[in-house]
This record gives C-alpha cells, structure tokens and sequence, in this order.
C-alpha cells in the first residue's frame, strides 16, 4: 500500500471470493502453504518408488526422473532466462515510435474504473467506449 | 453488327458537344452519357455475338497496296472495348463533379478530345490487323496531347512536350520500323490466330530484335526506360489521369503487345525462338524499380502513376512469357488493374477537390471526413496488391502460374516481391486516413498547382466528401473491383476464346 | 454455398455495416451459432465444387480433420464477441467476423487456391485488429504484420503454382515435401505457424492489438495453419524438430518479457510447438493430439488473453512490471486466468493435460526420446511463465496499489464459460475426443499419467518458490527483448538509408552527367544546324563547285571499281 | 483531237503566254493563265487515262518521226508527272491571285502570268518530251522563266536569290547539254528510246561513262539533290510564296524524274547500279540530306525556311527510294514525288496565307494561330501531319512503302536514318502546331490581334489540294497503284 495517492480499499469491503484470497497477505499463511506444496512434493517423490509406472523412454521409470526434471528445467530456464535479459534487453523506447513498447494504450480503448465496493454489481455492459 | 459502329457514338457525339458548349453544359454531359451509354450497349451486342461464335469485321479500307484498315471483333478486342465503353461512361460521370467541383476552364475542348480518343480506343480494340491498331495508337496519342496540356502551365506544357516527345518518337522510331518489318517478312498485317511469322524464316535473332522494337515502340506500355511520360502526365486534371492510367493510353499500349504477341508473333512462336527472353528483365526491372519509386513519392498521383508503370509490367511480362495462361493473365489484369486503378484515381481526384489535398502525408485522419472515398481507396489499393477479395487476385495468379510454363521461376519471385512493395506503398494511404488523427492544425493546404482551390477553400471545407457525382463513380468501380473476384466467369469466358494456335 | 459457415461469417460482416448499432453486437454472437450449425448441417464431404480459370476449386471440404477446427473457430468467435460486447467500433466487428470467416474458410478449403485466397483474406482482415488501435505504433506494427502474412500468401501462392506446375492438380491433400513447390508452400504454412525465425510477427502485433483484438488473433490464424500442416504435411519429420525448439525457445522470452500479452504471446509459439511436434509424428494418436491440443489451446490462450485483456481494458496497462495485486478488486479474472494457467501448464483435470498428453504419448511411442524430453522440460517451461508469470505477476506479487474495478459483466461471462469448457474438456474428455480426426483409444487419467504430471508440476513450483526466496528468480523490468525481429526492425533500416542515399546519389549523378553531355552535344548540334551554321547557311556557290568536283570523281570513280 | 493530247499539253501555255504579254490586263491575264493551265491538266488527266492501263503514246511533232523528229513519249511514268505538275500549277494559280495582287505590282502582272506560263509549258515539255535534246530546251525555258518568277519577290534579297539561282542553274544546264553532247557523240541520236537501244553496244564507252556522270549532276543540282541543294533555300524563301508553293510541288519533281528515266530507260539499272554502283553515290547522299537538313528545319525561325530544308530532306527520300532499283524502291520514289509535291505545296500555300494577313512568317510569331486564322492554321497543321508521316496521310503511305522497300533490301542503316529523320520532321513540325494551337500570345504580338481569313479564293485552292492529300492518305492503294505502274514502266526501259 505504498501508493497513498490511489483509492484506498480497504479488505472489508471487498467481494467474498477475494476475501478468500486475502491469505496471501499473510506471511505466515503463505509459509503454510510453501510447506503444503513442499509435503506434497515428497509424497509425489515417495510414489514414485511405490508405484511402477508404464513407460516409453529411457531414464523415465527412474525414481524422481520428473520431479528432478521438474524442478531443473524450471530452474535452468529462469536462470538461463536471467542471463538472456542480460545480452538482449533494451530499453523500453528501443523500437520507438514504431513499436507499441513505448506508448500507452490509447484511453478511447480503455474504460479505467475505480473498485466500488458499493456497486459490487457493475454497471452495464457496453458502457466502455 | 459491324463493328465500325462502335465509332461512331464518340465520333457523333462531338458535334454535340461542340454544339451545346459550356452555355448548355447540363445538355453537353448529357450528350456524352447517351452516347456512351449507347457505345457500352454495342460492346455488350459485340461480346454476345462473339460467345456465340459469330465473328464479325468491318469492311477494309486499303491506305496502302497490300494493306487495309480494317476492324474485326475478336474476344480479346472484346474485353478491351466492354471495358472502355464502360469506364467512359463512369469517368464521365466523374468528371463532371470533378470538372464542376474544380473549376476547369476549357470543358468542351476537354471532353471533344475525350471522345476523340474513345473513338480511337475502340478502332485499337478491334483493330483486325497491326496497320489499324497503329494508327488508333497514334491518334490516341494526339488526341489526348491536349488534355495532359489542359491546365495550360509552365507546367503541364512541359510535361506535354515530354509526353508527346517520347510517345511519338518511339512509336515512329521504333513500332513503325517493327510493323514495317513485319509486313515485309509475312507480307500481311493481318490478326490471325497463331501468328504470321512462324513460316517465314525470319531467324531467330530477327524476332528477337523485332520484339525489342514493340515492346520499346509501344511506349504507352511504360517500360523502363520509356516511362517517363506517364508521371509527367499527371498535371493533367484526374478524370484525364484516370482515363490515361486505367482505361485509354496505357492499357492501349500493353493491349497492343498482347494483341501482337498472340496474333502478329503467336504464342509458340515467342515460346520456342526465345524472342522475349532478353526483354523480360526489363520487364521485371520495371516492375521493381517502379514499386520502389512509387514508394518514395508523396504526391498522391505520382506514387499512383509509378505503381502504374509497375502494374503495366506485369501485363508486358505476361505477353513476353507467352503462354496460353500468362497472356490470359494479362489480358484480365488489363481489366483488373483498370478498375482498381480508376477508383484509386478517383479517390485521389475526389480528395482534391473535396479536401484540396494532394499528398500522401497530407491524409492523416482524413477517412473520417471522406470514410466512402477512403474506403474505396482500399478496395482499390488491395485490388492492385491482388488479395482478395478483388479482381486482381485472378489475374496476378494466372500470370504468376504463367510464368512457370517457361521453365523459370524468377518472374514468379518479381511478382511476388512486387506484391510486398505494392502493400507497402498503398495501403499505408487509407490506413493513415483512417486510424491516423487529423493533425493538430488542421489547416486547409492547398496544392500549390491548383489556384482555383484557394478561392473556392471556403466553399468546400464544410463538405464532407466529394461531389456527389465522385462519390458514384467512385462506388461503380469499387463495386466491380470486388464482384470481378467473385464472378470473374464472364471475363474468364471470353478470354478462354481467344484463339491461340 | 451461401449458407456455408464461412460465407455465413462473410456476410455476417457485410451486413454489420448496414444494420443499427444495437443490433451489432447480437449479430456477431448469433453468427458462430448458426455457423456451428450449418457446419453440422453440411455434414462431411465436398461441397461448392466449381470450375473457375481451369482450376478445379473445391470451396467447403468438411472431413474429419477440418470438423473440429471449425467447430472451436466457431466457438472462439463467439466467445470472443461476447467478451467484445462492449465495442461499437464497426471496423472491429467487421474485421472481427471477417477474419473468423475467412480463417473458417481456409480450414475448409478443398484445394490450395481457395486455400490462398482464404490465407490472404485472413491476413488482410485481421489486420485491422491491429490497426482499430488507432495509434502510430499500431499502425506501423500492423504495417509489418501485413507485410509477413502477405509475403506467407505469395509464398503460398507462388509454392501452388509450382505445385500445379509438376502435378496439374491444385487439390490440397497430402503434399510432403517433394519439390520446390511443396518447400515454398511449407514456408508459407511456416509462416503463419510461426516457425522459428519467421515468428516475431506473433510476438510483434498481439501485443498490439486491441484489447479485443488480440483474443480474436489469437484464436485463428496459427491453428488454421497447424490444421494445414496437418493437413499436407502430416508425418514430415522436419517437423518434429522444428515444433522441439518452437516448444523451447519462446519460453526463455516469454520468461524475461514484460508485457504480459506478448508474454502470451510467446506461450502461443510454445504450444504450437507441441502441436508442430504432433504433426510431424504423423501418426493417428499424434494427429489427435494435435488437433485436441489446437482444441483446448484455443480455449485457454483465449481465456488468458481475455484476462489479461481485462486488465488491461481497466487499467491501461498490460505490464507486468505495472500490475500486482490486482486480485483485490478483480478476483473473478483472477479466477479465470488461473484456471486458464491451469490449463496451460496442463494440471490433471484441466483440458491443457489431455491434449498435450496425446503429443507426449506419441513422441515417446515412436521413439523420438529427445524430443520428448524437450517437450517434457518445455511443459515446465510454460507452467514458468504461463502458469505462473502471469497470474501470479498481474494479480498477486507485490502489490502494485492499483485497484480497478472488475472486469464488465460480459467480460466476466465470456471469461467464465470459457474457464468452464477448459475445465470440462479436461473432466470430460470424451467429448473432444470423439471429434478428433481418427479414432481414439487412449486414457488420460491413468494413475501414472497423473502422478507423473503432477510431480513435474509440483516440483517445478518448488522450484519456482525457492528461486523467489532466494532472489534468483527475475524481476519484471521495463525493458523490451530484441528477438530476430531486430534484423528487419532495426538493422536493414539502419543500413537502407545509406544504401537508398548513395542509389540515388549514383543515379542523379550519372543523370546529371548524361544531361550535361546532351546539354553539351546541343550545343554543338545548334551551333552547326542554327540558321547561320555551316549547316544550314553553308551551301552557297563555292561549296556546290565543290561538290560537283566530288559527285563527279565518284561517279567516274565506280568506273574504275573491280566488278566492272 | 484525243491524238494530239500530248502537243496540246505543251503548247496550250506555250502560245497563252505571249497571247497575256500581249493582253497586258492584271485581272485577264490571271484568268487566262488559270484557265489554260486547267486545260492543261485536264489534258494530262486525260492522257493519263490513255496510258494507265500500261499503253504508250508516241507523238512525233510535225509527223515528222522519230529518230529524225522530235517526239513526245508519254507512258505511265510521266503521265502522272505532268498531271502532277499541270494540276498544282492550277491550284496554285487560282490562290495566287490575291497573294501576287498583295506582293507584286499590277503592272508586272501580265509578265508574272506568262513567266508562269513558260515555266509551265517547260516542266511539261521536260516531262513528256522523248528527245534528249528537247529536255535540254524545256529546261532551260522553265528556268529562265522560274528566274524571272523568282525575282517578283518583295523583298530585295529576291534578286540575290534569283542571281545565285540562275548561276547555279546555269552550271547544271551546262552539265546537261556537256552530257547530252557527248551522248550524241557516242550514239548517235538523241531521241531516247533510240539512245536507250544503243549505248549498250556503243563503240565509246567512255564517253558514255562522262556523258552519264555530267547529266547525272547536272540534273542533280537541277532536282536540289544534297549536297547540290544551295540555291533551293534562298529561292524558296524570297520568292513569291504562289512560286514557291508551285516549285516546290514541281520543279524538283521533274528533274528528279528525267533522273529516274536517265537511270532507267536510257542507261538501264543494270548500267547505273549494277556496273555504275550509283547507290553509292545517291544514296549517302539522300541520307546526308534526309538527316542534316531536317536537323537544320529544326531550327529555323522562318517558316518558308523551314519548309525549304525539309523539303531538301525530302528529296533525299525520294532519292533513296531511286537507289534501291527495285520495283518496290522506286514506287516508293513515285509516290513520294506525288504525296511531297501536294503536301509541300499546301503547306507553302498556309504559309502564303500566314504572309497575307501577317506580313512575316516568322514562326516565334505564330503563337495562337489557330484562334486568329483558324482555317489556314487547320490545313497547315494538317498537312504537316503528313509531312511528319502520321498515319492516314499520304506522309504515312509514301514513308512506310520506302521503309518497307529499304527492309527488303536489307539496306538497315537506311532505315534506321529514316526514323531518325521522321523523329526530327515531328520536332520541327511539331513545334510549329505547338505554338499555333497552345502557346498564349505573349504581349508584344498582341498588337497583332485582329488577323482575319484569308479571303476565300486562297482558301478554296489550299483545301482543295488538302483535301485531295487527305483522300490519298485514306485511298493510298490508288496512287500506289499508279506509282507501281510507273515504276514498272521505268525499270522496264523503253519498249
């Protein structure tokens, strides 16, 4: 909430289904659920050496192959990821004026609407452009 | 029906025209109307008979010894003349909101030279041997050196003299010797089917030469480098510009190649000797070259005349390629182009009178002051590009497909690149009109060619588009350049008549 | 013929333009419907058989490839015009329906020149998607989407011909890759599938499309073009490893870009990947997979381009680097866009596995084990920037302060049908599977399948947690990615001015040359042939004594000749 | 009566000529000259009649025969010529009555009328005479007479003009009677066809070889052949323009033709061409005229000027026409010598009509022609579409038989010169129609304001003759036939 100059929202007046979502602000309850997905993990990995699984290609029957799988890749290419930005990101007017990159979307387009928590219905449709 | 008819509507018309003057002007248009409306109806009396097989010719006029004029109907001529009946009479109806709108002085000399090469036109259509369509094409040239001249300025004479200048000389220096050569190697000039010089012995470099001779002879057909003339003609007023660059001079020029290929040489004859194989790159040059031109040109009409040469090329290819499809090819994309090409002209017309402007980057935001002529402009511009859903979709892929039954694939490439290059300098128009705000001073520019435009800047500048007789004309051949891709049967009937062996 | 489902589109549009405002938006959701039907209602064969220029045009084949391509096309249309209720731009809702038609049109095409011209037709229609922007940028990145998909037309175009050229046939079926014609018509398919290096256009005109616009472009014209590789070049093995580095590539970018729509953007190259992939394998369970995978792809990218267009459409941005936690005010697009994370990044249960498992499946049947274990690194790939990136980027993450309203009430319902066919499709998967092209035998939801998956998933996530906690994972920046784009963009620009310069300093040079020794040769021309030039003025008696002297001896001369 | 046509012919104007000198009234004297000179035509028309079908009149003058006699050969060859010649002469003299009435004084009239006679009774005799002897009498009476025509001129330079004509003419009489001369000496005779039968076993080869080359140059300065041509353009320009429009039709015209029957009856073709290889010498220079000069018509500023060089170009047509030696070749020479002498002959009569109501000719002058003198402008332009050769004038049906004529032979480079030289006509005469029809009067000329037509009796004549040249240019089968004919008569030599 560093942003003092938006609307201020406060959680209340929120719809019920974002209310469910307000764990997230918690660090505590996203610890909870880092630990959930780090149990389910090793319950899936422990499968693995319970279950025979029916498989086509080589290395796949091996115990862990698509947990480690999973969590190399992903980690291969968010680091590799990291070092393309390093040789090929611009700045942001690099292709400008002819590229999108550089302007805003035209305000025409757009219909920019404040959250009111007292019309949780929205107002009618069509009433954009 | 004899189609020494087909003369006459633009011929009789003309005492009329004189006759009513500009006193009567609503008489003298009037005049005009019925007779082309009258000319269109024996073009479409002339097509019927010939789908039903009758062929028709006039009696022979014989200017020399051996050789005759004479007019002889056939489903090439046929196409060409329903064509130019048909956009007389639109262009008519177009200038008159242009040649009102804008002021022109000297109307009746206008639309008396007007007729005059519609006259000509015609005898080049169904010209029935090479002499007939030679002298057409020659009075075509005269008869339109007045309206390229019509403004009168420094300007438009200069561009008179370089009109005429390279049209007559190469046509006397070159097409004449050709024609000549032809008569004295086949002894006729007569349009037969499969040619005449097949059995003549004429060698092989000989027709090389000779078809060097038409295709730079004919400089109406504006291959690089006989093109200067046709954006040199733009200072004519647009309904000329329209009537040269769609309909009357230069699709006389390419008409007449394909007509002398298919008739005068015969198709196999081009195939087997080679005899356009070293005009080709020339073609292709041209068909780039112009495109590139074209795109560095913000006068309006400029940009249109160069994708004109650029166009013209692709019909003079086709006829140098020689094969029953590319010649099919160009004969249709004679009409294609003719009528994306009139509606592009229109446009540009319809934007300087209604808009007083005349340059491309002048366009921003203009498609919603003139949605109806901007939105033709992109029917036309894709018609020209050949996408669908337009007319010139058929024929570019006809001669595209052509161009592989000579066993290489370069044309087919020069085709396709001048495609990119044709989106790349049209489209951008319309699209700037349309999805391009108006500047922020919006003044009124005015074309510094046209003075009559400042007088009148008040008048125009709270009407929302063209004249309304602009606007018609302009919807007439939008419309035909989207049903030519949807019924092209009528054209494709007749050009699968053409005689070719 | 009229009543077919691309004419119907066709006209549809046409008459957009003449009918009153309010009646507009209806049109446009009633004209998928009744085009699904008349799909139906045709029912398989050929249809619109017709003779035009000696090419035998066969304008509706519905067989059982085409079929479901029609189908979802219908269904994308419809979603996407109800998720564009709102627009009252005409030039979006003609182009919109347009381009459906035309793409709908092309899956149907019997033969490769009603297929060209359906191709070019798409281009020329989904362009003004771009263009309704109505910005500079849109208009020169509309300008260059054009360029590309006409150059894939030309290439088409060019490529049939040659084809009819060799084979006398225009009918499009299975064509290999036998010949030049064949190779040019691949490229052109290439094109618009996005095959590596000729697939910056994707990345380049979704992001600038309009907030509707991108949902419809990203519906039509990749998957028509997945359908005609399908259709031609079923079983090219090229294809398997052009799909492998498709399936890969993109995700490097995609993990570094920051608009979320080109972000997607990328996601899409990815999954065609898959579905390249399946057609080069060629065989039945492959071909499936392909086209169930087209299937559900459409639905979920067009769910997560609905989302993010969602935001966009009320917050002006589309930036990663802009949002954050959005799920405040806008928790029924979060919803959604989660779910079509889910799809995408192919959790059991959602459509995303049961397509993409067919692909798998067969990649390891037919022993293409490095493929398959590109494949298999690339579904982690997109749950990295799919599934995670975007709804985590734009609705959680820190918390940008922006606080928007939810997304219109039609938005919301076209976004929540679409979630709900992405779940169904995955709970159900008997009803996609039986409109599939061949029959299908294969189970989904076995017990390995799903552990499996999950563990990739799960511990791609953990994975995707621990780099967040330590810090290596990268922040979103306000940066764009040069891609290969930079050569046409940047490079031939940067070199053509020069090159143009120095053509035309050449030509006005050798001009001006030319003109000066004409200039000079005038001179010298006037200077004898003017009225006082020897010339003109220089026969006066003494020079005609002197030509007699000469006319004489040369006559007397041929006296003396050898031939005498 | 029907016999006597080919004497009726010379000496109709023959005897009218002292009968006007005699007569001495201005107006009588136009008269009778007109009249005699229709009659004339009519009499050639009429024997033109006789001998189309390929028959040949021989006339021995006082029943005294030939080879003694002197004898009139009329075939198809000349027939037209003298009907060319008789018929322009009457056309011209109907015009110049008001232009000779502005330029010369009254009382010289009646000398002018019966100058014109002779001039008329000469060219005629040139054309029909069948005595080698008699056409050096013909030649020398129509060139005394066109001396005297020529000096009526207005301006002093007349004079100049007339001396330097009549010197240079001179010189080329004398060449023809040396020619002649030696001729008689080798042969024997001096009736052609008597002369064409014996030189080819003559006994003196050389001197029939000097006799060929002195009339061969001789009649060459006489026909204006490049680069014998000097005297043309003075004439031309200072003479009464009525004299002009009348030599420049004719007076060439015929010494080309007694060209045509030296090369082809008396010496034969295979004499001149085949052992003499004259091509050579003809034919550079009929290129050298047909290029140099109309670069030189170019640029003129005086219009009778102008004409004048493009009418030396012209003759270089001819000429290369006559240097083919073919049948084809030397129709093209014929039909040109016909299709020039009525287009150069209108064009100098518009230019009369410019000088009649303007009083220069000066062509920076002419501009809006068309609006103050729209008739005389309408032929001139008209007429000079058919000098340029557009197609449907007789420019058009004489250029494309000599281009085709030169294909067939092969002779390229020719043809080649030949566009180049049309390229030009079109610049020089198209510079003209420009400035009569386009360009604005500037101010200074404004003052020039209020031309009118010329009067009615200049117009007739000028559109007669026009609309004589536009049927021959839609009709060109029928002077082609003709010209054929002729060329068939003169390369078969005498019968």
């Amino acid at each position: 909430m560093k942003n003092d100059s938006q609307k201020q929202v406060s959680d209340d007046s929120l719809t019920p289904l974002a209310k469910r979502f307000l764990w997230v602000e918690s660090a505590d309850k996203v610890r909870l659920a880092i630990y959930i997905l780090a149990g389910l993990c090793a319950v899936l990995f422990i499968l693995d050496f319970v279950v025979h699984r029916h498989a086509y290609a080589p290395n796949e029957n091996t115990p862990g192959f698509y947990a480690l799988t999973g969590f190399l890749a992903f980690s291969f290419i968010v680091l590799g990821a990291g070092l393309l930005r390093k040789l090929i990101a611009k700045p942001e007017d690099y292709y400008a004026p002819n590229a999108v990159d550089a302007e805003d979307y035209p305000e025409e387009g757009l219909n920019r609407e404040e959250f009111a928590p007292d019309e949780i219905v929205e107002n009618k449709p069509g009433s954009g452009s | 029906m004899n189609p020494l008819w087909t003369l006459l509507p633009p011929l009789l018309v003309i005492p009329f025209i004189i006759g009513f003057g500009e006193a009567r002007r609503n008489l003298r248009e009037g005049s005009i109307l019925v007779a082309g409306v009258v000319l269109f109806l024996m073009n479409v009396v002339l097509w019927r008979s010939t789908l039903a097989g009758v062929s028709q010719s006039s009696g022979e006029l014989p200017i020399l010894s051996n050789f005759s004029l004479q007019l002889v109907v056939e489903p090439m001529g046929v196409v060409f003349g329903l064509l130019a009946s048909f956009l007389w009479v639109v262009t008519t109806v177009y200038s008159i909101g242009y040649m009102r709108g804008h002021d022109e002085k000297n109307q009746t000399r206008f639309y008396t030279c007007f007729a005059i090469a519609i006259a000509a036109v015609m005898a080049a259509a169904y010209a029935g041997n090479l002499l007939t369509l030679f002298v057409a094409y020659e009075v075509i040239t005269l008869s339109t050196f007045p309206l390229v001249t019509h403004a009168g300025h420094a300007g438009a004479v200069r561009a008179g003299k370089i009109y005429i200048g390279i049209l007559m000389s190469s046509s006397i220096a070159l097409f004449l010797p050709a024609m000549i050569w032809v008569a004295t190697q086949a002894g006729t000039l007569d349009f037969m089917a499969g040619g005449i010089l097949h059995d003549t012995g004429i060698s092989r470099f000989s027709l090389a030469v000779l078809m060097g001779l038409f295709v730079f002879g004919i400089g109406k057909a504006a291959v690089m480098p006989l093109h200067r003339w046709l954006p040199a003609a733009m200072v004519a007023p647009t309904p000329v510009s329209a009537l040269l660059h769609a309909v009357a001079v230069v699709k006389t020029g390419v008409f007449s190649l394909l007509k002398i290929v298919t008739y005068t040489f015969g198709i196999d004859t081009v195939a087997a000797s080679g005899a356009a194989d070293w005009i080709l790159p020339f073609t292709a040059f041209t068909v780039i070259v112009a495109s590139v031109v074209a795109f560095t040109k913000d006068n309006l009409k400029a940009r249109l005349a160069y994708s004109t040469i650029s166009q013209l090329s692709y019909i003079v290819m086709a006829a140098l390629l020689a094969t029953t499809m590319s010649v099919s090819g160009g004969v249709m994309h004679i009409v294609m182009h003719a009528f994306g090409k009139i509606t592009l002209f229109f446009c540009a017309g319809a934007i300087l009178v209604g808009a007083h402007k005349d340059s491309v980057s002048q366009l921003d935001g203009l498609g919603k002051r003139m949605p109806l002529t901007m939105a033709a402009f992109a029917i036309g511009a894709l018609g020209i590009i050949g996408l669908p859903p337009t007319g010139g979709t058929w024929s570019k892929l006809l001669i595209a497909g052509g161009s592989l039954d000579t066993g290489t694939w370069f044309y087919i490439g020069v085709l396709m690149l001048s495609t990119l290059l044709n989106i790349a300098y049209l489209l951008p128009i319309p699209l700037r009109a349309f999805f391009k705000p108006l500047p922020q001073a919006a003044q009124a520019q005015s074309d510094p060619y046209h003075d009559a435009a400042h007088a009148h800047l008040d008048d125009h500048e709270h009407s929302s588009d063209a004249p309304a007789a602009c606007r018609y004309a302009i919807a007439v051949t939008a419309t035909v350049t989207v049903l030519l891709f949807f019924f092209p049967g009528p054209l494709t009937d007749l050009v699968a008549l053409i005689p070719w062996r | 013929m009229l009543l077919s489902a691309p004419f119907l589109f066709l006209i549809a549009s046409a008459v957009l333009a003449f009918i009153p405002q309010r009646l507009r938006a209806p049109l446009m959701l009633v004209t998928p419907v009744l085009a699904l039907i008349s799909i139906i209602g045709f029912g398989t064969g050929n249809h619109g058989v017709l003779n035009i220029l000696n090419f035998e045009l066969v304008l509706y084949r519905i067989d059982n490839l085409s079929f479901p391509f029609g189908v979802i096309f219908c269904i994308a249309a419809f979603l996407a015009s109800l998720y564009a209720w709102h627009v009252r731009d005409l030039t979006q809702q003609v182009a919109t329906l347009g381009y459906a038609g035309a793409a709908l049109g092309g899956v149907f095409a019997g033969d490769l020149v009603t297929l060209f011209i359906w191709w070019e037709a798409t281009a020329i229609t989904s362009v003004f998607l771009i263009f309704a922007r109505g910005t500079p940028a849109a208009m020169a990145t509309g300008m260059r989407y054009l360029i590309i998909q006409v150059l894939s037309g030309v290439l088409l175009l060019a490529g049939l011909l040659m084809h009819f050229h060799d084979t006398g046939s225009i009918a499009f079926n299975h064509l290999g890759l036998q010949s030049t014609g064949t190779w040019l018509i691949f490229i052109a398919f290439g094109i618009k599938c996005a095959f590596p290096l000729m697939h910056n256009w994707l990345q380049d005109a979704y992001p600038a499309a309009t907030v509707t616009g991108t949902v419809v472009l990203s519906a039509f014209t990749t998957k028509m073009a997945v359908y005609t590789l399908a259709r031609g070049y079923a079983g090219t093995e090229m294809l398997v490893y052009i799909g492998a580095v498709m399936t890969l590539f993109p995700i490097f970018f995609a993990e570094i870009e920051n608009d979320l729509r080109r972000v997607l953007a990328y996601s899409l190259n990815n999954q065609l990947g898959f579905m390249v992939v399946g057609v080069g394998i060629g065989t039945e369970l492959a071909l499936n997979g392909t086209v169930a995978h087209a299937f559900s792809h459409i639905l979920y990218k067009s769910l997560l381009f609905m989302s993010v267009g969602a935001v966009l459409y009320r917050t002006g941005t589309s930036k990663a680097s802009e949002l954050g936690g959005l799920y405040r005010t806008m928790p029924i697009t979060m919803v959604c866009c989660v779910i079509g994370a889910m799809a995408i990044s192919a959790f059991p249960l959602f459509s995303g596995f049961i397509s993409k498992s067919l692909i798998l499946d067969a990649a390891s049947k037919n022993s293409y084990y490095v493929v398959w274990f590109c494949l298999v690194v690339a579904s982690a790939g997109v749950l990295s920037h799919s599934g995670i990136k975007i709804p985590f980027f734009t609705f959680f993450a820190h918390d940008s302060g922006k606080r928007p309203a939810e997304a219109p009430m039609h938005m919301r319902i076209a976004m929540i049908i679409t979630a709900f066919l992405c779940v169904f499709i995955g709970v159900f998967p008997g009803f996609l599977y039986s409109i599939l092209p061949h029959e299908v035998s294969y189970k989904p939801y076995t017990f390995s399948h799903v552990l499996t998956q999950m563990q990739l998933l799960c511990f791609a996530l953990l994975a995707f947690v621990y780099l967040m906690k330590v810090g290596l994972h990268p922040h979103e920046l306000r940066r764009v990615n040069i891609d290969s784009d930079w050569v046409y963009r940047k490079g031939i620009p940067s070199i053509l001015p020069g090159v143009a310069a120095s053509v035309i300093a050449l030509n006005t040079r050798s001009r001006e040359w030319a003109l000066k020794r004409l200039e000079r040769l005038g001179i010298q021309v006037a200077r004898y042939a003017s009225p006082t030039g020897p010339l003109a003025d220089g026969w006066g008696v003494k020079a005609m004594v002197g030509a007699v002297v000469v006319l004489m001896f040369a006559i007397l001369l041929f006296n003396l000749w050898p031939n005498a | 009566m029907m016999d006597q046509l080919p004497a009726l012919q010379v000496m109709l104007p023959m005897v009218a000529a002292p009968l006007i000198v005699i007569i001495r009234h201005p107006f009588w004297s136009w008269l009778i000259a007109t009249l005699i000179s229709v009659c004339a035509c009519w009499v050639s028309w009429l024997m033109l009649q006789q001998v189309v079908d390929g028959s040949i009149i021989r006339y021995a003058i006082g029943g005294w025969e030939a080879p003694t006699g002197i004898e009139f050969y009329v075939d198809r060859a000349n027939a037209g010529v003298a009907l060319l010649v008789s018929g322009l002469s009457s056309v011209v003299l109907v015009y110049a009555y008001h232009s000779i009435k502005r330029t010369v004084d009254t009382s010289k009239h009646y000398l002018f009328y019966a100058g014109w006679l002779l001039c008329l009774t000469g060219l005629i005799g040139m054309v029909i005479t069948g005595d080698a002897f008699n056409v050096f009498v013909f030649l020398e009476i129509s060139s005394l007479s066109t001396y005297m025509l020529i000096a009526f001129g207005s301006d002093r330079q007349a004079l100049v003009a007339s001396f330097r004509y009549l010197v240079m003419g001179s010189v080329g009489a004398s060449f023809i009677l040396i020619g002649i001369g030696f001729l008689y000496a080798a042969t024997g005779t001096l009736n052609m066809v008597d002369l064409a039968a014996r030189i080819p076993d003559t006994e003196s080869p050389r001197a029939v070889l000097v006799a060929f080359s002195f009339l061969t140059v001789g009649l060459m300065i006489k026909a204006a052949v490049f680069p014998l041509h000097g005297w043309l353009l003075n004439a031309y320009h200072h003479a009464p323009i009525a004299v002009t429009a009348f030599l420049a039709g004719t007076a060439t015209k015929v010494s080309l033709y007694i060209l045509v029957r030296m090369f082809f009856s008396i010496f034969g073709d295979e004499y001149s061409f085949g052992y003499l290889l004259l091509n050579w010498v003809l034919l550079p220079s009929a290129i050298a005229a047909f290029v140099t000069m109309s670069l030189v018509a170019i640029y003129q500023t005086d219009l009778r000027r102008m004409l004048a060089y493009s009418s030396v170009a012209q003759i270089g047509y001819i000429l290369a026409g006559i240097s083919l030696a073919t049948q084809q070749g030397l129709t093209a020479a014929v039909v040109h010598m016909f299709n020039h002498g009525m287009v150069k002959a209108t064009l100098f009569m518009a230019v009369g009509c410019v000088l009649y109501r303007a009083g220069h000719a000066h062509i920076p002058s002419l501009e809006r022609m068309m609006s103050r003198m729209p008739f005389t402008t309408t032929a001139f332009i008209l007429s000079g579409l058919g000098l340029i050769g557009v197609p449907l004038t007789v420019g058009f049906v004489s250029k494309f038989t000599l281009i085709n004529a030169l294909m067939e032979k092969g002779w390229w480079p020719a043809v080649v010169m030949i566009l180049a030289s049309s390229v030009m006509a079109t610049a020089y005469i198209g510079r003209v129609v420009y400035l009569m029809l386009f360009r604005e009067a500037r101010e200074s000329s404004a003052s020039g304001e209020g031309y009118q037509e010329v009067p009615l009796l200049m117009l007739v004549p000028m559109y007669a003759l026009l609309a004589l040249g536009l049927y021959f240019g839609l009709f060109g089968s029928q002077t082609l036939g003709i010209a054929s004919g002729a060329a068939e008569s003169l390369l078969g030599g005498y019968q």
